[in-house]
């Protein structure tokens, strides 16, 4: 009997959506194949946290370790390996999230396991497990199969799997953290929220969002001036904060804010995917960019293909006519 | 300080650039006008490698595991300031991670290391595997997605990049493995002149069998099965005509959904 | 690198920073440097980034990004050499362009030009876009793959990838067409001239390219070359021999003008229209070419030709040169050069701009569409204008 | 010290006393004239040493081969009897001094052309007919040790040529080359006629431009096309110390198809008064202004169209005045490379 | 982010405002052997309201304020001494108006002597301003700041002399104006309302000039030029004063230099005249040559050389004065300009002479006339070498020498800097010292108006 193990992740806030979208993809799973759900949560007040996995999970393994507030690789890694070992589920899933970048290559380098992650689609058919990756800039989607072995290792792609609400009423088994000593050779030394900058982008109505296209820092005032012209701010994608053009406080993205305007604007925004995530809940998005393949376009209502120096201007000033 | 970093050739299929098709076989892209070059993150490694021997002296040493062509990359690594560069002459595409892993971890365990660097992730295939691999089979710390990194007495300082902004702080005993996230520095441009100045650094090409390795013990445990392009899917009604057209008609459509507010 | 080791360290102190840089032939203003003009400040000024440059190559001052801005910011337009009283004003662009090129071998260079040249360097014009996508424009012409003929249409990067300047370089094919000239293209196979790349201070990746076009032409068997652009001109001309490629090269104002003359070229089919012409630097101050363009409009009946304030010597450039056309250093301003030339073209009374140059084109048509004047101010190729006189049909 | 070898003899052999009754600036009968030269032989003050207007013509006027100029212009020297005021002959005489570094000896070959004191004048020997010549005197800033020093016969400061013409004959000597064509007719005057009488030794070959373009002009009758221009040709005043090279003006002249019906013509010619105006006798500047007055209507009355000059000071002096009255002032050379088919910088 | 660069960003805008070390370092300089100061902004105002808000927020914060138009003075004048802002005001370029008939135009303080040349030639033909030879950057109001003049000082005197109205901003931040423009419209003239004197030749330290009126004279059509030699320096005093008497000369200058060799050890003096017709001219022209100055060349002490046409035009073109600070391939000159009685031009010329050659310069000594006789700013000038700070310092000491020179032969300095204007103090009148403390103090009680410069201990 095939059991799946989900690896859930807790953040301050509580959990992290990734894992309960991991829950809902292995409760699929778990289903197509009549097999089990286990979830396992290690940190600080996991009580807090383990009723809410139950939802999905059969079985819910919280394990206490009060020094760990947030998730960390090495701690989970040093509780899991074990747990897998002794149990073998076919299939273990972590969310593509940093936490899961720091964890999952390890974990299957210790366990010896097939690893495929940030997937966009995970199926399991007679024991063996396929996935699809998107690869070359989302242009191109990849399928993979892991070879068949006791337990494979897959990482989802965040907001790639709708979360369902779960009717389980798992049970929970809370166990004591494994091992005793420090681990001495890396160190927390704590966190850093980001910094809050003069404006909040994520409370914005209407968003004028620059990416790697605008070309220079200088450029960036074209994008203001629209912004100025639609009574919205400026935000931008993470090239431009990583050129140093806009503080981070302005990037929208997986690593940055998440924006639910009104309206996004995109202006020379190709569209990685740690982009898009941020800004799905805009009410309409517009992009703006000359590559007619650029992802963006996939999530965009309109667009128009065109170079942005020539279009953004034009724009502005016909918006500053119509509003006479 | 002896820093090794590892680094990848991709085809640049980024945004200006519409040309990508999958080839016969439906397992590989056609190269045909795609441009190669230095995989994005592997270039912000490299120059924090190259900042901090500057800094703190020692040697940077670049290395790949990739067919000839990717001497050009490795040549780049050189111009930017690494002292000495390795290619195992493999063709990694038939590899899987944890397989490149094992070569790459072969090889570095045959240098001097106090620290090790790779790109976060690879721009093509963006699995993010090989770094933590790596250090999980050397057995020595890791950490991933790291956007800022000061090294004092035998220990690195650094911060992670998570989800929403925020930032985690660890230190780790060296020597250890970083995995290096964009926007951690700038990279420095690389005048043709400096690669001319490179090509008398030492480019050394070594084989599995000089690492002990054979093709044969390196079965992957994860197989590409099929591409395909990414289905259109969801599209954007996109607006034609001149820049000028195009503006003008985007503007009423805005007017129209009630954001322009006229005054 | 010291400033002891600096090509121009025994002159680049004798700079007096008097501002003589800053005027056009007559004293009407001061603000004939682009650079000068846009931003008026003292650091700015071609004397002022002089000064600058040897304080930091003397260790005086450190490399900020502000300084490389400074210092790419010079548009390389020649009006500084041209109005400098002292000896070495010879030399005062190739000063400030050595500055560059160090800063461009230390490898801190602003990103936009960092960009810039690493897109020439992968796909051999600055915007990036793929080299198999070149020789798109061609389509739908009957313009042919060089292969032997009398010249070489060398297009340029501008040319060949701007959606606007696409256009100009069709209707220039097609008027060589009409007038029954012996010519062909590259396509595909042209690779970026290297003048920007040059004046930019990649100094071993302009060889490169240099000596490849080079290597191309004397395979293909090329001895005449007409450009586009002034810039692509200036190069071939003046800095291709000294990589020994040596080739009869004219800008296609220069054949045009032949062409009328000689009856090949019949712009009898006149229009009525008050021109302004402007004249690109690579053509006027670095070649000292001022008439072919207005001796071709003059041949046009109907055109009358109106000078601006600043024309010839003076002429204010459209702050693209230097690359800057794609880094764009200037803009973004009301005293962006480009739009107080529009300014002063509109004062004209005309009804177009003519222009020579594919980046003065780009630079102009965003200037007059910023200054709201697209209806009263056309921007207009020669080539264009020549095209509509000879009845050359456009689709 | 060196010497001007004046024949005494022949002046006392004299019966035309040429030099001063032909003089255009003097009213001079025989017997005056016969007498004046007679002071001015035995270092007496004359009359002439005050009037003279230093144009030079006398020394082409004497038929007996003796330098009556020279002679003049020793005494003026001698009895200090300057025809400029003082401040001018010290500017005049300082002017000569190199004062930006040695020469620059180039690698010449034959033929060989020296620019002289007038290297920015460089864009006269351009085109077919200097092609193969190679240059001396090319860089402004090393003009002065290339001056042939002549220009002081205006100053009364024959001491001075003396003194520096050795050492400029020496650098120009340094080239090595045999024969120099040289650009203006004073330093030819200079090394063909003014050092040997003086007793200076010039160890190189002087060639007068106009002989040399003569010869070129043959070379290259192919390209010539007559240029059907009347014109009229200013002769400077150190032309008169080479009298047996101004047929070539002729030459040239028919060679290329111009024509030149002159009064002032030949050894009528006047003087460009350039060096008149500032003169101290009382008026010099009303008869320079006359001189030009006179010469210029008689260029119209020959229907010039063109006025053709060798000497850049004459240049200097008339070629606006001539320009203001409606012909082309042009440099020989110039004239020469039109009838070519060239378009000299100097043709607008 | 520091705040007073934010309130500055906000009157002037980002872009004209920077406190980055590439701005700061090139306003910490002048051209002159000034050694560097740092301000700690520079600021480049378009407006008078933008001037004064700048002033109100520096005399709030007690920031020091640097103006400078061409920062051409030399002297340092316009180095930022106490830091502060350095007030760039060459954005200030509008010329408002120019009344043919009453001859007179009004400038805003940042318009260059050739924007406004250039603009009277195209616009106005018959019109002329009293330019000086300084390069053609230089302000209009910058050179009324330091009784600067030009070449028309022999017949109308200084600049300073020409101001028919002022507008400018108080140390406090109040705009104040003076001459006609205070009560009417008409910028006509400064007369005779209660004379002030309060900014003209204070080097910007009571207060900064945004506008003034300057008076215009005839341009004749044709320009003319001849140029006198002699070799006794003592005969320069009298001859200049002949051509004076016949009122008929323009700029009258008497100049003598070491190179070229050609000029040594002589006098010219140049004597522009101008004229409507070629008959005016050749009247004027004959006047000099066949009757005041005839004795002098029938005699043979001096004469007038036989200037080419293209000479002439050289002689009558805008003087390229920058070419000076070429001499010692160094980039650099400075000079001590000084208000000198005529008399004394012998005395200034051999002593120039000897300081020159104690600090290895080539000697250049020059006088230009001031009204018909009545004085001459006379001029000894420095070369040095930038890249060399021995030359350098041989150059302030030859200043300094001739600074000390000007006031022992009973003259008085132009524009002096520090140094000269310590000197000057020390031997002005106690109670005339005391007045312009007062003065001083009343205009600018915190001290802020370009500090450093007359400060009266």
């Amino acid at each position: 009997m095939a059991e799946i193990l989900v690896v859930a992740e807790h953040r301050k806030q509580g959990l992290a959506d990734i894992s309960l979208e991991m829950l809902t993809k292995g409760r699929q799973l778990a289903d197509r194949a009549s097999g089990e759900l286990l979830a396992v949560l290690i940190g600080k007040d996991v009580s807090r946290y383990a009723p809410q996995l139950a939802q999905w999970a059969d079985k819910v393994l919280a394990v206490k370790n009060d020094k760990l507030e947030q998730s960390l690789a090495e701690p989970y890694q040093k509780t899991l390996s074990p747990i897998i070992k002794e149990r073998k589920p076919k299939l273990v899933l972590i969310g593509h999230s940093s936490f899961g970048m720091d964890l999952a290559p390890a974990l299957a380098v210790e366990l010896g396991a097939p690893l495929a992650t940030d997937c966009t689609n995970i199926a399991m058919k007679n024991g063996v497990v396929t996935v699809t990756r998107s690869i070359y800039n989302g242009k191109v989607n990849a399928v993979y199969s892991l070879a068949p072995s006791e337990t494979v290792i897959v990482t989802g792609r965040p907001g790639e799997f709708p979360v369902e609400e779960g009717q389980q009423r798992g049970s929970v088994e809370e166990i004591d953290y494994p091992l005793e000593e420090e681990i001495d050779y890396k160190r927390l030394e704590g966190y850093i929220e980001p910094e809050v900058s003069e404006v909040d982008i994520t409370q914005a109505e209407v968003l004028v969002s620059v990416g790697r296209g605008i070309k220079d820092k200088g450029n960036i005032e074209i994008a203001e001036e629209l912004a100025r012209a639609l009574g919205g701010v400026v935000a931008c994608s993470r090239p431009v904060v990583d050129y140093g053009w806009l503080p981070s406080g302005y990037q929208v993205g997986l690593s940055g804010k998440t924006v639910k305007p009104k309206l996004y604007l995109a202006i020379g925004i190709s569209g990685a995917f740690q982009h898009m995530v941020g800004i799905r809940g805009s009410k309409m998005i517009i992009a703006i960019n000359k590559d007619v393949k650029a992802p963006i376009f996939t999530v965009a209502d309109y667009g128009i293909v065109d170079d942005i120096f020539k279009v953004v201007p034009i724009l502005t000033q016909k918006i500053n006519e119509l509003k006479g | 300080m002896d820093i090794v970093v590892a680094i990848k050739q991709v085809l640049d299929t980024s945004e200006a650039v519409d040309v990508v098709e999958i080839d016969a076989s439906g397992k590989d892209i056609k190269k045909g006008a795609l441009i190669s070059r230095i995989n994005d993150w592997d270039e912000y490694a490299l120059e924090e490698a190259v900042q901090l021997k500057q800094k703190l002296g020692g040697t940077v040493t670049a290395v790949t595991v990739g067919p000839g062509e990717w001497d050009d990359t490795l040549r780049r690594a050189l111009a930017m300031g690494a002292d000495r560069a390795i290619r195992i002459d493999e063709d990694a595409a038939a590899m899987d991670s944890c397989v490149v892993a094992r070569v790459l971890t072969a090889l570095i365990s045959r240098l001097s290391y106090d620290l090790i660097m790779f790109g976060a992730q690879s721009e093509d295939l963006g699995s993010g595997q090989l770094g933590p691999m790596v250090a999980e089979m050397l057995g020595i710390p890791h950490a991933t997605l790291v956007v800022s990194l000061q090294v004092q007495e035998g220990e690195a300082r650094v911060s992670r990049e998570l989800e929403g902004g925020v930032l985690e702080l660890y230190t780790l005993k060296l020597p250890a493995l970083l995995t290096i996230q964009t926007g951690i520095n700038r990279p420095r441009y690389v005048s043709f002149a400096s690669i001319k100045k490179a090509r008398d650094k030492e480019l050394k090409v070594m084989s599995l069998g000089e690492l002990g390795l054979s093709r044969e013990a390196l079965t992957p445990m994860v197989k590409l099965e099929k591409l395909e392009l990414t289905p259109a899917g969801k599209r954007a009604e996109l607006i034609s005509g001149s820049a000028e057209e195009a503006a003008a008609n985007l503007a009423t459509i805005l007017k129209n959904s009630g954001v322009i507010l006229s005054g | 690198m010291v400033l002891a080791d600096y090509k121009y360290k025994d002159i680049i102190h004798r700079c007096f920073r008097c501002g003589y840089c800053k005027f056009p032939t007559d004293w009407m203003d001061v603000n004939n440097c682009p650079a000068y003009a846009r931003f008026r400040m003292e650091s700015y000024s071609c004397g002022g980034r002089l000064w600058l440059i040897r304080a930091w190559l003397d260790g005086k001052i450190d490399w900020t990004d502000h300084l490389a801005q400074i210092v790419f910011s010079c548009v390389a337009c020649k009006n500084c050499a041209e109005k400098c009283p002292l000896n070495f004003s010879d030399n005062i662009v190739d000063m400030i362009t050595a500055a560059k090129s160090e800063m461009v071998e230390r490898g801190s260079i602003p990103s936009a030009v960092k960009n810039f040249l690493e897109n020439i360097q992968r796909q051999g014009n600055p915007y990036g876009d793929a080299r198999i996508k070149r020789g798109e424009w061609v389509e739908g012409t009957g313009i042919k793959q060089y292969e032997g003929q009398e010249f070489l249409y060398y297009v340029g990067c501008v040319g060949s990838y701007d959606t606007r300047a696409k256009e100009t370089a069709k209707t220039l094919g097609e008027v060589l067409l009409k007038a029954g000239v012996s010519f062909g293209v590259l396509g595909n196979e042209e690779n970026c001239d290297g003048n920007e790349v040059n004046k930019l201070g990649e100094e071993s990746l302009f060889q490169m390219l240099a000596e490849e076009n080079i290597q191309k032409f004397k395979d293909l068997g090329v001895r005449k070359i007409v450009t586009l652009s002034p810039h692509s001109y200036n190069a071939i001309k003046n800095d291709y021999p000294k990589f020994d490629g040596s080739f009869e090269v004219f800008h296609y104002t220069q054949l045009f003008q032949d062409l009328i003359k000689g009856g090949r070229l019949n712009v009898s089919g006149g229009l009525n229209a008050r021109v302004t012409y402007h004249d690109p630097c690579f053509l006027g101050r670095w070649n000292k070419e001022y008439d072919a363009p207005r001796e071709v409009l003059n041949a046009i009946p109907g055109i009358e030709l109106a000078e601006m304030e600043r024309n010839r010597e003076a002429t204010l450039c459209c702050g693209g040169g230097g690359g800057n056309f794609y880094t764009d250093f200037l803009g973004g301003s009301e005293t962006n050069p480009a739009r107080i030339r529009i300014r002063e073209a509109y004062a004209t009374g005309a009804s177009a701009v003519a222009v020579a140059c594919p980046n003065c084109m780009t630079m102009l048509e965003d200037a007059v569409k910023a200054e709201g004047l697209e209806e009263k101010l056309k921007i207009r190729d020669i080539s264009e204008i020549v095209g509509e006189a000879c009845l050359v049909k456009r689709d | 010290m060196f010497e001007l070898g004046f024949d005494e003899r022949k002046c006392s052999a004299c019966q035309t006393g040429d030099c001063l009754t032909r003089c255009q600036y003097m009213d001079i009968d025989k017997d005056t004239a016969k007498a004046e030269m007679r002071k001015i032989i035995n270092g007496e003050d004359s009359f002439v040493l005050h009037d003279c207007v230093t144009c030079y013509a006398c020394e082409e006027y004497c038929k007996m081969g003796n330098h009556p100029f020279y002679l003049i212009v020793e005494r003026q020297e001698e009895l200090n009897i300057p025809p400029l005021p003082k401040p001018l002959i010290k500017r005049g005489v300082q002017m000569g001094i190199p004062f930006r570094g040695e020469p620059t000896i180039e690698e010449v070959k034959e033929p060989t052309l020296s620019l002289g004191v007038f290297p920015q004048l460089g864009y006269l020997t351009q085109g077919k007919l200097f092609e193969d010549v190679s240059f001396i005197s090319t860089d402004p800033r090393k003009m002065f040790h290339f001056f042939c020093q002549l220009m002081y016969l205006h100053y009364a400061r024959t001491s001075v040529i003396k003194e520096r013409l050795p050492g400029i004959i020496e650098t120009i000597a340094k080239h090595n080359a045999k024969e120099v064509i040289f650009l203006h007719d004073e330093c030819y005057g200079t090394f063909a006629s003014y050092a040997p009488a003086v007793g200076i030794e010039v160890p190189f070959k002087p060639v007068h431009l106009f002989e040399y373009l003569y010869n070129r002009l043959k070379e290259l009758k192919d390209d010539i096309k007559p240029l059907n221009l009347k014109v009229a040709y200013q002769r400077p005043c150190s032309s008169r110390l080479s009298s047996d090279k101004y047929h070539f003006v002729d030459d040239i002249f028919n060679l290329i198809g111009v024509d030149s019906e002159r009064e002032y013509v030949g050894e009528n010619a006047l003087c460009c008064a350039g060096t008149i105006v500032g003169q101290r006798k009382e008026g010099r500047r009303q008869l320079a202004a006359d001189v030009q007055r006179r010469n210029i209507e008689d260029m119209i009355n020959a229907g010039a169209e063109v006025c053709v000059f060798n000497c850049p000071a004459c240049f200097d002096t008339l070629a606006e005045l001539v320009a203001q009255r409606g012909m082309r002032p042009i440099y020989m050379s110039d004239l020469c490379r039109l009838a070519i088919g060239e378009k000299p910088a100097g043709w607008r | 982010m520091d705040s007073i660069y934010k309130s500055l960003a906000e009157i002037v805008g980002e872009g004209y405002v920077s406190n980055q070390p590439e701005e700061l370092f090139i306003y910490s300089y002048d051209l002159g052997t000034t050694e560097p100061h740092r301000p700690d902004y520079a600021v480049a105002p378009r407006t008078t309201e933008e001037v004064q808000e700048i002033v109100k927020l520096a005399n709030k914060e007690k920031i020091p304020i640097a103006p400078l138009g061409g920062g051409l003075s030399l002297a340092g004048l316009a180095v930022p001494l106490r830091g502060g802002i350095a007030l760039d005001l060459k954005r200030m370029d509008s010329i408002i108006e120019v009344n043919e008939r009453a001859r007179y135009v009004v400038v805003e303080c940042g318009v260059s002597q050739g924007q406004l040349s250039s603009y009277l030639e195209k616009h106005h033909p018959n019109l002329r301003h009293s330019e000086p030879g300084a390069p053609p950057q230089a302000t209009i109001a910058g050179n009324i700041a330091i009784h600067g003049q030009g070449d028309l000082a022999q017949p109308y005197g200084f600049n300073s002399d020409m101001v028919n109205g002022l507008e400018v901003v108080l140390p406090t931040g109040e705009v104040c104006k003076f001459g006609s423009c205070s009560i009417s419209p008409n910028w006509f003239t400064l007369h005779p309302l209660p004379d002030l004197g309060l900014f003209l030749g204070w080097s910007g330290t009571t207060g900064i000039i945004t506008k003034l009126s300057l008076k215009l004279y005839p341009s004749k059509k044709i320009k003319g030029v001849e140029q006198f030699v002699v070799e006794d320096e003592e005969l320069v005093p009298e001859i200049v004063y002949k051509i004076t008497h016949t009122e008929m000369a323009d700029d009258i200058v008497a100049f003598s230099q070491a190179i070229p060799p050609m000029t040594s050890g002589l006098h010219h003096i140049n004597i522009l005249m101008t004229a409507d017709s070629e008959k005016e001219l050749e009247f004027k022209t004959g006047l000099f040559w066949d009757d005041i100055l005839r004795e002098y060349i029938r005699n043979g002490d001096g004469g007038f050389l036989n200037l080419s046409s293209a000479m002439k035009a050289g002689l009558t073109r805008r003087p390229q004065v920058s070419k000076a600070s070429d001499w010692k391939k160094g980039g650099g000159f400075e000079y001590v300009g000084a208000i000198m009685p005529v008399e004394t031009y012998p005395e200034c010329y051999r002593r120039g002479v000897e300081i020159s050659l104690r600090h290895d310069i080539p000697y250049t000594v020059l006088g230009r006339i001031i009204g018909r006789s009545h004085a001459m700013m006379f001029s000894w000038t420095y070369a040095f070498n930038r890249a060399d700070p021995e030359s350098i310092r041989q150059a302030r000491e030859a200043l300094h020498e001739s600074d000390d020179l000007a006031l022992e032969l009973g003259g008085t300095i132009w524009k002096p800097g520090i140094y000269g204007q310590k000197l000057v103090m020390e031997r002005m009148d106690p109670n005339t010292l005391k007045l312009m403390k007062k003065v001083k103090e009343l205009l600018d009680p915190n001290g802020i108006m370009n500090p450093g410069n007359w400060e009266v201990s």
